[in-house]
């Protein structure tokens, strides 16, 4: 596999939200405007590129009985640091993304690239992959972020382009479920053909 | 009266996977069965009061003492961590087709961010210790009402014709979708 | 050449079109009362939801799930009356179409068509709506009678809204009442509130005709009515100032159509008797507490929402009593 | 700034050793050994859970392949030797040999072969026609074309044939899994080993009735004559209740014996063209 | 209100179109066939060889084991051949084919029409005239009636029940026999209940067949013991467990038999048979067959030998009409279509119906709403759409749970079913699977 694969393979085939279904709950929780969206794929994203990065780099060091807690503990230091910098410069996307930075660290895809990958492989792949999965998952987070902004509240991106108040459930919990699910099936139908 | 306002609020209202999105993966991933998601929700229910627990001890008397706060997610998910691998060793043990049931998940109890979101919810809400303790024991069964209800439905998908696209997870979100606006008539009851 | 196939030879008339056919006949008679009470604005939303879920289920079996069309089975014509009954008269044509599209494609052909969707598609279609469009769904045309125009309709409010808002104004019953319309009011139909659902009496004329038909069994109907009284009598002989009477809550807003029509809708109810029951004391004990400590003035349609997702587990757990299960003798 | 650095380290540092601790005990405590391999075989195992091995599932086949000492009995026939030497070699044991094999349909009962004496009319499924009656036509034997055998198949590799109304068997998606067998109520299908550019010759045909009542109820069905089993140089043909069988390992592919059958039921797939004469005697015993 | 099992069943039209005609003694054919297996259990061994001569009521064939039945010749000629013979579905079955020659009958038969009501057998040898003269269960089932007489040790039976009910929609052949052979059957009724040692036999007719209720009330005032008890009209009241519970309240509990409540259930076309075979010393030759059918030119009830061929039987009643769809073998509800109209007349068959091909079709299935109503009329009380699906699906096990094995087959949920699903289809297939994996079990 070339570095241009590894880079893409986060994009579609092997995206982490639409083809392995990790991280719903930031999928869910984040993606009621497409800018939230954005911001929460980003913020994993560095998440992911840091903690690819510093696991690829001590998996040597790490013992193999212990290397889950030890992945955890260097995933949440980037949160942590992630957290405190949005809380600086990004108070009000912050304020609305609220528990789900903190619970980056729980998302399943950092875990599961820190595991599945980035133990096993060169800094660089490391950081391309990390890099591919986390656009990955924010292009999966902005698409959703931008259908249930533009069925929610008629706008995308906060520009209105509709009157009126739009189908309210998108904005709401419901809407989400309804919107991931159909954006999945719609995947499992294209990869069937 | 205060704690009868939080146990329907987690339960009903505010529950956890529905209107809060927490622990979706799991909720996704163990509804298959009945069985098995009522063994994931004892599961769960046990980590959580738990974890609530060590983690508000952990919180009052270490992180704020020392001043530092910002160690809060570093500190908790270790906990959580130490706590889940505990619960599994001691599950396999204790049952094994239990286990082989719940499979992946268990560990991923650890990574179920219901977990470690009600740790900190309990924090940030100013709850006393019994309050976080029964707080996150209702929204524990919150999470298991939701489980149980979408096993429930799974199960009977397994004897119909879903379209092939939307099998599995598709249908479960749509379903729990569906589920989430029924349970949006509680608003306003706390 | 003799035709074989194995027993039983004969079949009973019985077919899913009649049924769904005397569902359609029970329901008749709301719909003449509530065209006599809203005029035009009833028919119209009544069409166009018909049309529309028709349209819908039609092109995702066409083109979608590529089966054979089924839409003259009858399924999708009570989901459309039945959506249109749970709305307001006056209520714009584009929001309707929403509705029937979350109705059909949301609600039931996701789930693969007829028979395998948990939930009642039209319930779906109008808690949807509820939540979509709050003001759409909960302003209320004032019942002027045959000549009443499509939307330009004077607004008012349902019993239950007048009720709950009384109430969070700190108003005790004695003031409210004054406001409420009469019990025969309510019984006749002549009140605010979704087209379908405020005529008592043609509701219920449409309940005997489906037991006549052997439609359904009482069983739902009776158990969420009868909870309803009885969870609401309690309320009331505690505290008669803060609480309305039975009689109220059971003919003020859906109570009756919900009990009749969405509860025992086949796909979603239970198939067992001792689980109807279950099944129709939680939606009678869901509704109230919605009713009573909810924000929402009506509850009926979540609370049916709510026990169908409890539907699985009482068919998977609740049997019915095999025969020669109990050994009586020796 | 220096203190609050000590204290987070500290602090970590005391609660990873705790952790570690009690971890280790409880560890120690309850302890269950699951053998490590069985999840490496099944990861070499095709994950399609078809049955073909006689195991409920993949895991169920890895699980029975680590704790036996031999091969024997267990086999994937879906992954083939291939997937079986992997394991083997994980195993460090040396893997069966098992010769590839396709599935075949020993009917070919056609409606202009096999007149219908009666309409079945109830419920689509093979099963259900056979334990209620004979079927459509009066061979008791032949295919009843209700596709149990397509339903059985995970491999998308059996058809109906909506001329002869008798399942097609793909040969490239056939893997052998033999659920088809399984599923066909009259023991219709075989599988027969895999020739050099997929040749195959078999009786195509199970009527055990006698050679009358047989070509009554069907054309082409194999009347038991004898004439195969006489014309075949390498004894590979035997006869049983009246019905021939070409055994696998003993046809040379001679093709003597399809040209003598005077009912035509058995078959050859796959050759090139039959010699000219070969041919107008064929046509000769059709018309 | 009259007596009937409480829950489940269903009322079918129920075009007794018969039941006014009176049986009719058909000729005897010119060949029969004999087929060896006419009961439930271990086909009988042949006695006879090609070539033998028989006479009317000479023992032919053996019943080997314990389940099985002795056959005997019907008619008098020659053995023409011993070989296989396609039954009514076409299957083959070992069978002695006769060709008819004069109408010599076996010494010791009293041909005679005069009833006679004094029983000279000791309990004892009434079972084993029973089983001599080859008699099974007449409505249907065709289990020999010897072991039912036999009662299990540490069993007992308290009462007799006797199934005069025929809920089958057309057929008429019980109702007419209890019409003109009712004091026959009432001392073969007294045999019976001298064979089981029981002082109570109650006979249950369902209230579409008040004459034959009144008829036979009026003769039981002079028999001892014996009471007639009109049933309410439903479907399927002629299963043994549906007739126990319907006219004692009880219940048979699932995998067990009459006996285990105390009772013994026997058709009233069988004490007639009892009553032949020990008064009149003459074996199970022939019997009654309704042959009923809308098109049909002479529709009635035919006294026919058995191994009369059955286009012999329609030849009699007309001829097969020529917008016939289908035919069946029985009542249609549970009877078997016919694909072979030269089978021939065995021992169970209690009519012969043909469907115009305008009826003869199954509804065009569609998917299951749901409606219960499978559930509600199951006598049962099983769940049918679930075990359908269980069994389309492949889930053995969990319908072995559901008790997929208590199924009677009666057909009530297919016949409800609103959405025309081949409800038994499937149920009898799971079934008969969910047995032979246990089957399976129990040998490993």
């Amino acid at each position: 596999m070339n570095q241009f694969q590894n880079f893409t393979k986060g994009l579609l085939k092997e995206n982490p939200i639409l083809v392995m279904v990790l991280g719903t709950c930031p999928t869910l929780a984040t993606t009621s405007s497409s800018l939230n969206g954005l911001g929460m794929g980003l913020a994993t994203t560095f998440v992911l590129i840091g903690s690819n990065v510093a696991i690829s780099l001590l998996s040597k060091f790490i013992p193999d009985k212990v290397r889950i807690p030890a992945y955890i503990v260097v995933i949440a230091s980037f949160v942590t640091v992630v957290d405190l910098v949005m809380q600086a410069y990004v108070p009000d996307l912050y304020n609305t993304l609220g528990i789900f930075i903190p619970l980056i660290v729980v998302n399943c895809i950092v875990l599961g690239r820190a595991e599945a990958f980035a133990s096993k492989n060169t800094v660089w792949s490391s950081f391309i992959d990390g890099f591919g999965m986390g656009l990955g998952f924010t292009l999966a987070l902005g698409v959703l972020g931008a259908f249930r902004e533009m069925l929610g509240s008629g706008s995308i991106f906060g520009y209105k382009f509709l009157p009126g108040d739009g189908i309210l459930v998108f904005i709401l919990a419901p809407g989400a479920f309804i919107a991931l699910g159909y954006m999945i099936a719609l995947v499992n139908k294209i990869k069937q053909k | 009266m205060e704690y009868i306002l939080i146990i329907i609020s987690a339960l009903l209202v505010n529950n956890i996977v529905l209107a809060q999105f927490l622990g979706v993966c799991p909720f996704l991933g163990v509804s298959t069965k009945v069985n098995t998601s009522l063994g994931m929700a004892a599961a769960v229910t046990f980590v959580m009061v738990l974890a609530t627990i060590v983690t508000y001890l952990i919180q009052v008397y270490v992180l704020d003492k020392l001043g530092i706060g910002f160690m809060q997610t570093i500190t908790f998910i270790l906990v959580i961590a130490a706590l889940v691998q505990m619960v599994e060793i001691v599950l396999k043990k204790v049952s094994q087709p239990l286990y082989q049931a719940l499979g992946i998940f268990l560990p991923l109890i650890t990574t179920n961010c219901a977990v470690l979101g009600v740790a900190i919810l309990v924090i940030k809400k100013d709850y006393n210790l019994l309050e976080g303790v029964v707080f996150s024991a209702s929204t524990a069964l919150g999470f298991g009402l939701a489980l149980i209800i979408l096993a429930g439905i799974r199960e009977q998908f397994e004897l119909m014709d879903i379209p092939k696209a939307m099998r599995g997870v598709p249908i479960s979100l749509i379903t729990a979708g569906i589920l989430a606006l029924a349970f949006m008539g509680f608003t306003g009851i706390v | 050449m003799l035709k074989v196939s194995p027993s039983p030879h004969i079949h009973g008339k019985e077919s899913t079109r009649k049924l769904m056919l005397n569902v359609v006949i029970a329901l008749i008679p709301a719909l003449i009362v509530s065209v006599f009470y809203y005029g035009i604005g009833a028919i119209i939303v009544t069409a166009v939801s018909v049309l529309s879920c028709l349209l819908f289920e039609f092109l995702i079996q066409k083109y979608i799930l590529r089966k054979p069309i089924s839409i003259t089975d009858g399924s999708a014509l009570v989901t459309g009356i039945l959506l249109a009954f749970n709305l307001p008269s006056n209520i714009p044509v584009h929001i309707i179409v929403i509705g029937s599209f979350v109705a059909i494609v949301i609600a039931k052909m996701t789930f693969g068509g007829l028979g395998n969707n948990p939930f009642n598609p039209a319930l779906v279609g109008r808690v949807f709506m509820l939540i979509s469009f709050p003001v759409h769904m909960t302003t209320w045309p004032v019942p002027k009678g045959l000549g009443t125009g499509y939307l330009d309709a004077v607004t008012g409010a349902t019993p239950l809204a007048i009720l709950k808002g009384g109430l969070a104004r700190g108003q005790s019953m004695s003031e409210i009442v004054g406001q409420l319309p009469t019990p025969a009011q309510m019984f006749l139909g002549n009140i605010g509130g979704s087209m379908g659902e405020v005529a008592a009496i043609a509701l219920l004329i449409g309940f005997v005709w489906l037991l006549y038909k052997k439609v359904i069994t009482w069983h739902i109907p009776v158990s969420v009515i009868g909870s309803i009284a009885i969870f609401t009598g309690i309320l009331w002989l505690v505290n008669p100032e803060k609480n309305a009477d039975p009689l109220f809550h059971i003919l003020a807003g859906g109570v009756l159509l919900g009990a009749i029509y969405m509860a025992t809708d086949y796909v979603t109810s239970p198939m067992v008797p001792k689980a109807m029951l279950l099944y129709g004391c939680g939606i009678g004990i869901i509704t109230v507490v919605i009713r009573v400590y909810g924000a929402y003035p009506e509850g009926v349609s979540f609370a049916i929402l709510i026990m169908n997702a409890f539907v699985p587990l009482m068919n998977a757990y609740i049997k019915p009593k095999r025969f020669g299960e109990e050994v009586k003798h020796g | 700034m220096s203190s609050t650095i000590l204290t987070t380290i500290i602090c970590l540092s005391l609660l990873a050793f705790l952790s570690a601790v009690i971890l280790y005990f409880v560890a120690q405590k309850f302890k269950v050994y699951e053998d490590p391999r069985i999840d490496e075989v099944q990861a070499l195992l095709p994950a399609a859970n078809c049955g073909g091995c006689g195991f409920a599932g993949c895991r169920n086949l890895a699980e029975a392949i680590v704790n036996s000492d031999s091969f024997e009995g267990l086999n994937c026939p879906v992954g083939g030797a291939a997937v079986m030497e992997e394991i083997a070699t994980i195993l460090e044991r040396t893997a069966p040999v098992s010769d590839p094999k396709v599935a075949v349909l020993k009917c070919k009962g056609s409606p202009e072969h096999r007149p219908r004496t009666s309409v079945y009319d109830g419920a689509a499924d093979c099963r259900i026609v056979n334990s209620l009656y004979i079927g459509e036509t009066d061979c008791s034997y032949g295919c009843l074309g209700y596709g149990d055998c397509v339903k059985a198949c995970t491999f998308d590799a059996i058809h109906i044939d909506a001329l002869t109304g008798l399942p097609l068997i793909s040969d490239e998606k056939c893997t052998s899994c033999g659920a088809c067998v399984r599923a066909c109520p009259r023991n219709l299908i075989e599988l027969r080993k895999k020739a050099k550019k997929d040749r195959k010759i078999y009786v195509a045909c199970s009527n055990c009735d006698k050679g009358g009542p047989a070509r009554k109820a069907c054309r082409v069905a194999c009347i038991g004559c004898g004439r195969c089993q006489k014309v075949c140089s390498f004894d590979a043909i035997s006869i049983v209740n009246n019905l021939a069988y070409i055994d696998a390992a003993k046809c040379t592919f001679c093709r003597k014996c399809v040209g003598e059958c005077p009912t035509n039921a058995i078959i050859e797939i796959n050759f090139p063209p039959a010699k000219p004469k070969a041919k107008s005697e064929a046509e000769a015993v059709q018309a | 209100m009259l007596k009937t099992f409480p829950t489940g069943g269903v009322h079918p039209p129920e075009n007794k179109l018969t039941a006014g005609i009176p049986i009719e003694y058909l000729p005897v054919p010119e060949k029969v066939v004999i087929p060896m297996s006419q009961h439930i259990g271990a086909p009988a061994n042949p006695l006879v060889a090609k070539g033998d001569n028989v006479k009317i009521g000479q023992l032919i064939a053996e019943g080997k084991g314990f389940v099985s039945a002795n056959i005997h010749s019907p008619v008098s000629g020659k053995v023409s051949k011993i070989d296989t013979a396609a039954d009514s579905s076409g299957l083959k079955q070992p069978a002695v084919f006769i060709d008819v020659e004069g109408d010599e009958w076996v010494e010791g038969i009293d041909r005679g029409k005069e009833l006679v009501r004094d029983i000279k057998l000791s309990s004892e040898e009434i079972v084993k005239k029973c089983f001599e003269s080859g008699i099974v269960g007449m409505g249907g089932a065709t289990f020999p009636s010897h072991i039912k007489l036999n009662i299990p040790s540490g069993k007992k039976c308290d009462v007799l029940i006797i199934n005069g009910v025929e809920c089958e929609p057309y057929l008429t052949s019980d109702h007419r026999l209890m019409l003109e052979k009712g004091e026959e059957i009432l001392v073969g009724v007294s045999i019976l209940m001298k064979a089981l040692k029981v002082e109570k036999a109650m006979i249950g007719i369902e209230n579409n067949k008040p004459d034959a209720i009144s008829h036979l009330t009026t003769l039981a005032a002079s028999f001892a013991g014996i009471s007639v008890h009109p049933l309410k009209v439903k479907y399927p009241q002629g299963a043994e467990k549906q007739l126990v519970k319907a006219l004692v309240k009880r219940e048979v509990p699932s995998g067990r038999l009459p006996i285990d409540v105390g009772t013994v259930v026997h058709n009233a076309g069988t004490a007639f048979a009892v009553y032949e075979a020990v008064q009149k010393n003459k074996p199970l030759i022939e019997r009654v067959v309704t042959v009923s059918g809308k098109s049909l030119q002479k529709p009635g009830n035919y006294m026919v030998r058995i191994g009369t061929p059955l286009s012999w039987l329609l030849e009699a009643a007309g001829g097969i009409p020529a917008d016939t769809g289908k035919i069946i073998n029985g009542g249609p509800m549970m009877g078997k279509a016919v694909s072979n109209t030269d089978a021939p007349v065995v021992k169970g068959m209690s009519g012969i119906i043909l469907i115009p091909a305008s009826e003869a079709f199954r509804e065009v299935i569609s998917p299951c709403i749901r409606c219960a109503k499978c559930v509600s009329v199951c006598p049962l009380h099983l769940e049918p759409y679930l075990l359908m699906t269980l069994t389309e699906k492949g889930m053995f096990e969990r319908a072995e749970a559901e008790k997929i094995t208590d199924c009677m087959e009666c057909g009530s949920c297919s016949y409800t079913c609103p959405a025309g699903r081949p409800l038994l289809d499937y149920i009898r297939l799971g079934k008969s699977t969910v047995i032979r994996l246990a089957r399976q079990k129990v040998l490993k």
